[in-house]
């Protein structure tokens, strides 16, 4: 029974994404995207990832579509520069080849299962019992510093190239209300999120993304202007996720004499310091990364 | 195993699609979407990949976790870049 | 806080810094470069002293934590980071040191901007260089891929943006290759860390993962057919930020992929063999465009795809580790000497625009102008490139020619010399043009005093020579590499 | 788990299931914007909240019910401002022409 949903969610999955990817009208295809992206999430769940599943929904369909949504808007009409048909037969049949071969190969490779026997047997002492959250913040914590790296490197390149900040519009007297219920909720679920994520699905990207939105609704319903004061806050909070986490990671160091080896018994209090850290910064990030830092007057 | 299969050819679908738009427009916002899809096929075939014996393996797990974050970051420079240079014309 | 971790972690800290006060940027940016380049120096020494060092990050072990590998190779592309940037950044001050100098709107922002992006660059380049982990090597790869970017927009014209658009999804579409590549590993061996490697050569699923990682990563080195991203982005860059795109960006790629050609193993050879003839068209395909090129910067840019080609042929050809021929010493030898003379060319180009108003080409000769340090510094610098003696650029040809000789490929020997004669030929062009005489097209052109530009482009060059004859240096870190 | 709560999750998924089938053939066969909202806000926030009902008697367990509470009362409130937000905008742009 449940081969028959998988089978069903697959084929919508890809007739969404060659829906987005053929149209030619641009907010259908963002609208096509974010509909691939709920049920790409599904498919996470389906597969045993509720943790990716949570992000994919918030971060992957939530605020990319938000981000296409914007600049959809802003972008000139599609210019006709598809290829000839005689050029698109070719590159369709090299990428059917190329996904049949890549299929074929990721079928029979014979998956070697190394990780889950080191990560279960490991995860007593990493001080969460979330094994993705271990994974995330104590085995891989400098995959993690790295990314977080990313996002602030996207930042000041937003800064550089500096897109018009989204002006917000008079959207009606319905919204007060409606904000006045979602944001609490968004920062309840968000404090949620990250406390529950270290034992159960959940944590600091996911709780990050739920702050921003909550954010978003603010600043798009012209509750929180987005003045030039706000606007060096939330630049100076998106700052302080690298920082904190790397000098956490220093701290370690010098406390244990290895990078990123938290002092053992006081992981858990460590990953949970970094993490909060962490969703704060990650909200303003994003949030600003969706209104476009502004380039504060330099005198 | 054959829940895995119908991941994994639908993950290749997706890789494949992306490829073929990828290659055949010139159209920016186009290109970011086809992006988008490209890393989804691959976290799916990375996730397809991750089931052993019922369970999910944790580490695909975070690194397509952390592939969603940098895509994100990735896509918010690539779409301010567009409107850039787009805008530029009637500036 | 030992070395290593201070290495990556340091300029990270700085560049957020950097961001966090936009006026003062460079007080941030000069003393943390000067303090990474001590902190490399030290580093090499530690490597010279008792060996290669392995650092398990927060105490987990290889297959499932990742591991910082400090070995000569590594401490060899740190030393050339740090030393091209020390230099770079310091012709970078020549926007107005201090935060209160009259510099205009626009230098003052291009200055707030730069120094985060160079800090960013400076960290991830480390973090590559040291990393052990491919998952972790894509990452680094997209903070890498960001900053160059951010490099390339900040002059902030229309075709500056435009090819940072190309140069960035270029990228992105190489970075998800290369993570392609690391799902299939994954599948395949169920780990994905560097060790790993030999045994991705072995069955047919493997090495699709393989060649599936060298397409990204040639794809992000702007090898021979998958490079149309690169001389848009770098010809239409400030001088600064392509100085450091050239001379230093493309080399983590470039890295990654001698790493993994040393660790691949025989499996490899088929992989190998398509580098080399990607690297045989890239010297042809980037000499035919600089001859064609009419404008400075972009002539530099094909130069870069050529000398790329050079370096990924001499990759292709050297086989692993194992047999001992120094080929692939060449290769890293080729990576330095190119490093340091292309910085020194684009800051010269820099100040050659600077100077006379223009970068044609047809215009650089003139009667009353000798030519400046500017054009000297271009000189020495394609002296270097072309692989003419005492300069490091023969160091590495000559290993490269001389092990392949020892193997009798006659073929790469021709492909490599006729490379070299066309280079000599489009970089002539240039220098021929600097010192004929002939009517005086700028009237504009004026004889500057000395500025920070030339210093640094002549400091550049010489260092480029001065490598050749020390190559000694570089040769004997390299043996330290682990296998 | 009880035979009645069994049946009683069966019998609320299957009228949710009806209700959505019904939302999607209103927006594919309704002409214009304003009777399509109409039919999305009502027809989807009702099955939906049916199916949730349905799942949460299937499961029997309390928490689920609290949880799939919380997501049937976000889905309506956003669903109905959504909707509010879609209309004005549309009635803007036809008066606007």
């Amino acid at each position: 029974m449940s081969l028959a949903f998988d089978i069903l969610l697959t084929i919508g999955i890809f007739f969404t994404a060659a829906a987005t990817l053929g149209m030619r009208d641009r907010v259908g295809s963002v609208v096509g995207f974010v509909v691939a992206g709920l049920l790409v999430a599904l498919s996470w769940v389906r597969l045993g990832a509720p943790d990716v599943a949570l992000a994919e929904a918030a971060i992957g369909a939530g605020l990319t579509g938000a981000l296409l949504l914007r600049s959809s808007g802003r972008l000139k009409p599609v210019e006709r520069l598809i290829s000839p048909p005689s050029h698109r037969f070719i590159v369709a049949l090299i990428a059917a080849a190329f996904a049949g071969a890549l299929a074929w190969a990721v079928y029979t490779a014979s998956g070697a299962a190394l990780y889950p026997a080191l990560v279960s047997e490991r995860l007593a002492s990493s001080g969460v019992t979330n094994p993705v959250t271990a994974v995330l913040l104590n085995f891989r914590a400098w995959d993690t510093l790295l990314e977080i790296a990313v996002l602030f490197a996207a930042l000041i390149l937003v800064r550089i190239v500096a897109p018009a900040v989204p002006q917000p519009v008079a959207l009606g007297e319905l919204m007060l209300p409606f904000a006045r219920i979602i944001v609490p909720m968004c920062a309840f679920l968000a404090g949620h999120l990250l406390w529950q994520g270290a034992s159960v699905p959940g944590g600091a990207f996911q709780a990050g993304a739920m702050l921003a939105g909550g954010l978003l609704v603010l600043m798009l319903g012209g509750f929180a202007a987005p003045t030039p004061r706000l606007m060096s806050w939330g630049a100076m909070l998106a700052l302080v996720g690298l920082a904190v986490f790397s000098l956490a990671a220093l701290g370690a160091e010098v406390l244990t004499g290895t990078l990123l080896l938290y002092p053992d018994g006081t992981a858990k209090f460590w990953i949970l310091g970094i993490e909060a850290a962490l969703t704060l910064s990650i909200a303003a990030m994003l949030c600003l990364l969706f209104c476009g830092v502004p380039r504060r007057p330099l005198k | 195993m054959t829940s895995d299969l119908i991941y994994i050819c639908a993950g290749s679908g997706l890789v494949g699609l992306a490829l073929y738009r990828l290659s055949t427009c010139r159209d920016m916002l186009l290109r970011v979407l086809s992006l988008n899809v490209l890393a989804v096929g691959v976290a799916m075939l990375f996730l397809a990949s991750a089931r052993h014996a019922g369970i999910t393996d944790a580490v695909p797990q975070a690194f397509v976790l952390t592939g969603i974050v940098v895509l994100v970051a990735v896509t918010a420079a690539l779409l301010a870049l567009a409107e850039r240079v787009d805008g530029q014309d009637d500036e | 806080m030992s070395d290593i971790s201070l290495l990556v972690l340091l300029p990270l800290l700085a560049s957020v810094g950097a961001a966090a006060t936009p006026r003062a940027s460079e007080l941030w940016g000069l003393p943390a470069t000067a303090l990474t380049a001590v902190l490399a120096l030290w580093l090499t020494l530690d490597v010279l002293q008792d060996g290669a060092r392995e650092v398990a990050i927060g105490g987990w072990a290889a297959p499932l934590g990742i591991v910082f590998v400090a070995d000569g190779l590594a401490a060899l592309m740190l030393l050339m980071t740090s030393g091209v940037g020390i230099v770079v950044a310091i012709q970078a001050t020549s926007w107005g040191v201090w935060p209160s100098s009259a510099g205009s709107e626009e230098a003052a922002s291009l200055r707030a901007g730069f120094w985060p992006l160079w800090l960013a660059t400076l960290g991830a380049m480390n973090a590559l260089f040291l990393s052990g982990d491919l998952f972790n090597i894509y990452v680094a790869f997209e903070i890498l891929g960001l900053t160059a970017v951010g490099l390339t927009a900040l002059s902030g014209t229309r075709s500056a943006l435009r090819a940072a658009f190309d140069y960035l999804s270029a990228g992105l579409a190489g970075s998800l290759m290369l993570l392609l590549g690391v799902a299939l590993a994954y599948s395949a061996i169920g780990r994905v860390d560097l060790e790993a490697v030999p045994m991705l050569a072995e069955t047919i699923t493997r090495r699709i993962a393989l060649a599936l990682l060298v397409t990204g990563l040639a794809v992000k080195a702007a090898l021979f057919p998958l490079h149309f991203w690169m001389p848009a982005a770098h010809s239409s860059a400030a001088p600064v930020a392509s100085a450091l795109l050239s001379a230093l960006v493309v080399k983590g790629a470039l890295y990654v992929i001698l790493r993994i050609s040393i660790e691949g193993g025989a499996g490899m050879e088929a992989v190998r063999f398509a580098l080399a003839i990607m690297g045989a068209g890239a010297m042809l395909w980037g000499a035919w465009g600089a001859l064609r090129a009419t404008r400075l910067k972009l002539l530099v840019a094909q130069s870069t795809i050529a000398q790329i080609g050079l370096i990924a042929l001499a990759i292709g050809v050297a086989g692993d580790s194992l047999q001992q021929n120094g080929l692939w010493q060449a290769a890293a030898l080729l990576m330095l000497s190119h490093a340091f003379a292309k910085a020194a060319m684009f800051i010269a180009v820099g100040r050659i625009a600077e100077e006379l108003g223009h970068d044609r080409i047809s215009g650089l000769n003139r009667k009353e102008l000798r030519p400046g340090a500017a054009e000297f510094a271009f000189a020495i610098a394609s002296v270097s490139l072309i692989g003419l003696p005492p300069t490091a650029g023969f160091i590495g040809k000559w290993l490269l020619i001389d092990g392949l000789i020892a193997r009798g490929a006659w073929i790469w020997v021709a492909l490599i010399l006729i490379g070299t004669a066309l280079s000599a030929a489009y970089l002539s062009r240039v220098v021929s043009r600097c010192l004929r005489g002939g009517p005086h097209i700028a009237a504009s052109a004026h004889h500057p005093a000395w500025s920070t530009g030339d210093i640094t482009a002549l400091g550049l060059a010489t260092s480029a020579l001065v490598l050749g004859l020390a190559s000694a240096l570089p040769l004997t870190l390299l043996e330290i590499t682990v296998k | 788990m009880t035979p009645i709560l069994y049946v009683l999750g069966l019998t609320l998924t299957t009228a949710g299931v009806g209700f959505l089938l019904i939302a999607a053939l209103g927006v594919w066969r309704l002409p214009d914007v304003m009777s399509r909202l109409h039919a999305l806000t009502k027809a989807d926030t009702a099955g939906l909240t049916l199916i949730a009902l349905g799942a949460a008697c299937l499961t029997g367990r309390l928490d689920t019910l609290l949880a799939l509470g919380l997501c049937i009362i976000l889905v309506g409130l956003s669903g109905a401002t959504m909707g509010h937000l879609i209309a004005r905008t549309h009635l803007s742009e036809t008066d606007s022409e």
